[in-house]
């Protein structure tokens, strides 16, 4: 066990799979760039060598269909974008090829390939390279989706998509990428499918992906100090996902509000809710509530971004609502300003 | 040859039963690519194909009695049932897959010779795809990939005018060949007869050594003419998108009766001989019927999304 | 008035929009052919020229940009895809191009242009030629998105959608192309936002998409026969999402069921349920239900296929039991059966 | 060119003030592509770019003002903050936009030329890019189009051998050269040496009368050289994607110091001259940093998301 940063247990999770399996292959844009792929793949150019931590050519959708095709000789190639928006191109091989590439022949055949795909946040990153479409995945059958919030889930899990039979979409979002946090040494997995309980409780279930699960905690926090005590769930698996887990959570503190840094209008925390709607065990004690981005294209200038994300005193403020506490809102909301664009003060820009 | 054209007018002539109830593209009229790239090739050899993949299926070896049963939707069919005729696998001959969204299977196929290559595999793999494929940006990044990598894999385009019922002046430049785009990428490539089975043999032939021997891709266009409808059994001539004239004159050119007429000339093959053939594949296609028939309902309709737990 | 087929509809839209502006242009694979688009362009190519309706290079993605680039220059193109499921390869520039092209250039610039979408379904459509994605759509900001289920609101939305100043997916439905309805003749809007109540009931509501919405109208019917009045939505639109619209039929019956030929994790009957589900105002007698497409791509072979799409039978067995009414299942519930793969008796295939 | 270079620097400078709150590519070095092409195209052509569409814009005649108060997040920026420094438009000047994903406006700048073919427009489109744009199949859907319809646009691709920290030899095979790719679409295409403006200006003249004349499209390669971090303010050599040694040569190169060396040589311009222009473009700049530091702060989150019921 070592305290790593989100970054360096991605890159362990890396090293563990290759070494393990000779069959491993990372490939992506800058993936042996000399700064380490944002620090996720330092040092595995000199420990694999060339042929193992590669560069490609900027043709996304042609080299995803190509891992695919070694995925399905033998590789267990591993795809990284630099940024979610760039998969856009690559939808076909992702969602009619590699999703359907069991099911499509019979189960002749199965495709063990890790798409990776960072999101980014803030300083002018903009309409098109912070964009948060993790629904869409979740939305298809044949997929698998993943968003560690945790240096060791970032581990586990990389190691568990890597060694899954199937196509996994494994989202690390750019902001997580400092945060430090206790690492097992060694080969382990976090099994894709069920939840963490991030911080138990049984006012209120704060269901969170991905970044927004720190804002959660912080917000758990704030609403500790008023004496709430707020369940957060780090859904950590878009699919599948353990509707059983958020259930169970529900029963218990009979308040849901879901947390994602994505769009609202069937995204996933349209799903959250509607799978505890239509739950006929589970009986809400006031309406859920979802806290997604504003319904508009994220913005460049940093005094719009800074209003753009909800924050943990957004979440805070929502549930004191939700309990009918006259909590003074500005006092728990943070107020926007330049200052909330970037991930750490030490940060200065460009990503 | 002689039997592709068979299977696909047996299947032709048994689609207005019903039992196949899915879309089937023929591939009568452009026998001669599949049948003389399958000889130039080695048994061990990988191949890929798309919508219109019969043939190459058939050719690679692919096993017949399932080709038909997959058509019919049953549990025995290759994809049991799942896939129906856009959707051809039998690994146990090399043929990977085939899939209908055009040019998808390029980048797949250019995978499978990057992962030999990776890990030392003596083989080489095979793309089949139609002219308008070349229209797909995808294709492109794959030549451009395989060129980089001087990958073992052969682009066998065949080029028969045109996709569904657009001719080639709505969607590519007439003062240029397909096949000059591959040139492009520095991809050896050139432009032969599709109806001639020696051509595509020799061309393919020489393909398959420069890519085995570490020569990297190579681009072949083969000409070539489909005689039926884009998808179905019919003959669709009179619709206006191409003349019956244009049909007669590649009609003429039947890769089956120009080959049939040369061995028999060459002293290779007697008129009995030919009848026994056609009995022969007559009865096996009978019993691949049969055997498609007799093929259970798929059931489970939730089975194979994901593979099983390992 | 005249009663005209969904297909022809389409048409008599493309024409009145042609005629009235000039700069309206059709383009797609097969546009120009000679069954004319499954009849949705016969007799354009006649009336305004091959420069007006035309066919193009097998280039998904890179047409999508051309068309946007025309757009942007004073022409408003329609450009037609025979499936869904081939517009996966311009994603780009759908979402990350068109759908922001106003926003990020601080509304500077806008791009009339729509994307047309078929889906398929039956007669081994398979799983590469029948996908329904609409919810990826309805997901993006910048993009509306409509999907009309009668051959009035065919062509009306499509005129609207033509003389949108902003990029519109019209997503049509293979199976409504032969379906007869009264057309009103000349040039009309449908408004894209406000959904429709195609039938009015007081027991319980339910909101359906595109063709569900016949069978869900034959589900009302059944469900007539035992006294059960059910209001029937169609949603026409899913972005803008006429939210207002059923949270009124939510509150007047107080029983929902969401109704979508879709994958229902993150997709528009989630949306549907969250959206009442965080309504205060809203209070429902019993759990809401989703009737979606199972967990699974669409399989080929006709007999799994038919058991692969919900009926009206099972709309009406999912509302007796949302009644708690003992209807024998078996009675309302449609056998599925091989002839459930196509649209009509007199098709015999190919698509 | 000068211009173009002191507003970069200019950038570059201030960037460590944390005004410019997102990502900057700077063109230093690589100016004469912009400045030569802006010379031959007329004021009525348009323009489409990249992620490094500074020069692009500035050269096209974009408001100098606008671009850094968008680089600032200002209302009165070019983008009204929304977009930043790879969002790029100034339709007063013909400059249509610029987009930071690799190679998606060349087929809108395509697109911007069909419209003008079929509505009888003169006009010609420049569609800038860089060389690794070549490397996505959306470049290669475009080129076919524009030259199956004889589009008047010219594909202006800088080859600064890079793209971010990967050389062309990880990207695109070393046996055929970037333009190349465009001739396998019956394009007519050349290989410029993107340092010299004058090179720059007469093949960019050449091929906007071919387009204007209803020749079609040209493409043409320049050669050319970023000499700072690909995004950013700084220089990064020393970080190991590149040497020291390759940089200098190519700053020896320097098309600014070397266009002015000839000027003076031809006596076209005299150093007081020179020390002229320089002061008024500083102090256009300064102007520039002050309109757009006085600049107000967007608000409306919401807005422009979709255009303005009409
Ligand atoms: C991406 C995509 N676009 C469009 C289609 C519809 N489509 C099916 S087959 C076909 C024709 C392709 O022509 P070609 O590649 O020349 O093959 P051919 O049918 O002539 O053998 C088209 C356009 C598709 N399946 N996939
Ligand atoms: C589709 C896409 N893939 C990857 C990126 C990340 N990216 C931003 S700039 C850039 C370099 C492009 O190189 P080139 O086209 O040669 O332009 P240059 O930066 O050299 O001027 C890359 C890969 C992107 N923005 N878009
Ligand atoms: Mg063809
Ligand atoms: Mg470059």
């Amino acid at each position: 066990m070592s305290d790593l940063t989100y970054a360096e247990a991605i890159r362990d999770g890396y090293r563990e799979a290759m070494q393990k399996d000779p069959s491993v292959l990372l490939i992506g844009l800058g993936v042996p760039d000399p700064k380490g792929f944002f620090g996720t793949t330092s040092g595995l150019l000199e420990a694999f060598g060339p042929l193992r931590v590669m560069d490609m050519p900027c043709s996304e959708n042609g080299m995803t269909g190509i891992v695919l095709g070694a995925s399905l000789n033998g590789l267990k190639p591993v795809l990284n974008h630099q940024r979610m928006d760039f998969a856009l191109l690559s939808m076909d091989q992702i969602c009619n090829q590699a999703a359907k590439w069991s099911y499509m022949f019979g189960g002749k055949a199965h495709a063990p390939v890790v798409f990776r795909m960072i999101l980014g946040r803030g300083w002018g990153q903009g309409p098109q390279h912070s964009q948060a479409l993790h629904s869409w995945f979740a939305h298809v059958p044949g997929l698998k989706v993943v968003m560690p919030s945790t240096p060791h889930d970032a581990k586990g899990m990389m190691i568990a998509a890597i060694e899954d039979p199937n196509p996994v979409v494994y989202i690390d979002h750019r902001w997580l990428h400092h945060v430090r946090g206790p690492v097992p040494s060694g080969h382990y997995h976090v099994e894709i499918g069920p939840l963490r309980v991030a911080r138990p409780g049984k006012d209120v279930t704060i269901v969170a992906l991905s970044y927004m699960v720190l804002e959660a905690l912080e917000a758990a926090e704030r609403l500790a100090q008023d004496g709430v005590e707020a369940e957060v769930l780090d859904l950590r698996c878009l699919r599948p996902m353990d509707r059983e887990g958020v259930l169970r959570s529900a029963r218990k503190t009979g308040r849901l509000v879901a947390v994602d840094q994505a769009w609202a209008c069937a995204g996933m925390a349209a799903e959250i809710l509607a799978s505890v709607a239509e739950d006929s065990q589970t009986h809400l004690k006031c309406s859920p509530m979802r806290l997604a981005l504003p319904d508009c294209p994220a913005p460049t200038s940093p005094v719009l971004a800074a209003e753009y994300y909800p924050r943990s005193g957004h979440i805070a403020a929502a549930v004191f609502q939700m309990l009918g506490r006259s909590a003074n809102l500005d006092e728990v909301a943070l107020q926007p300003g330049i200052e909330y664009d970037k991930p750490n003060p030490a940060f200065t820009g460009p990503f | 040859m002689l039997r592709i054209r068979l299977v696909e007018e047996a299947i032709a002539e048994a689609y207005p039963l019903q039992e196949m109830r899915c879309p089937v593209h023929l591939s009568i009229g452009q026998e001669a690519v599949a049948a003389g790239t399958a000889a130039a090739f080695a048994p061990g050899d990988l191949a890929m194909s798309g919508h219109r993949s019969h043939a190459h299926y058939l050719a690679k070896g692919g096993d017949l009695r399932a080709l038909l049963a997959e058509l019919m939707g049953r549990e025995n069919g290759c994809c049991r049932g799942r896939g129906g005729s856009m959707h051809l696998i039998d690994q146990s001959v090399g043929f990977i897959g085939a899939v209908p969204i055009v040019g998808s299977t390029i980048p797949i196929a250019v995978g499978l010779a990057f992962a030999d290559k990776l890990k030392g595999i003596q083989r080489v793999t095979a793309a089949f795809f139609g002219e308008a494929a070349t229209e797909e940006g995808v294709f492109h990044e794959s030549a451009n990939f395989a060129s980089l990598h001087r990958l073992p894999v052969v682009f066998v385009c065949e080029n028969n005018l045109y996709s569904v019922y657009s001719p080639m002046s709505v969607r590519q430049p007439s003062h240029r060949e397909v096949f000059q785009q591959a040139q492009g990428h520095g991809i050896p490539a050139e432009q032969v007869d599709g109806n001639d089975p020696e051509a595509v043999f020799l061309s393919a032939k020489k393909a398959r050594s420069r890519a085995a021997s570490g020569g990297g891709p190579t681009f072949i266009e083969y000409k070539t003419y489909r005689w039926r409808e884009h998808c179905g059994p019919a003959f669709d001539n009179h619709i206006g998108y191409r003349t019956e004239g244009e049909f007669e004159a590649w009609k003429k050119r039947d890769p089956i009766e120009l080959y049939k007429q040369k061995m028999i000339f060459q002293g290779h093959l007697s008129s009995i001989d030919k009848e026994e053939i056609r009995e022969r594949i007559s009865l096996e296609i009978l019993e691949a019927l049969k055997f498609a028939r007799a093929g259970g309902i798929p059931r489970g309709l939730h089975d194979f999304v994901y593979a099983p737990k390992s």
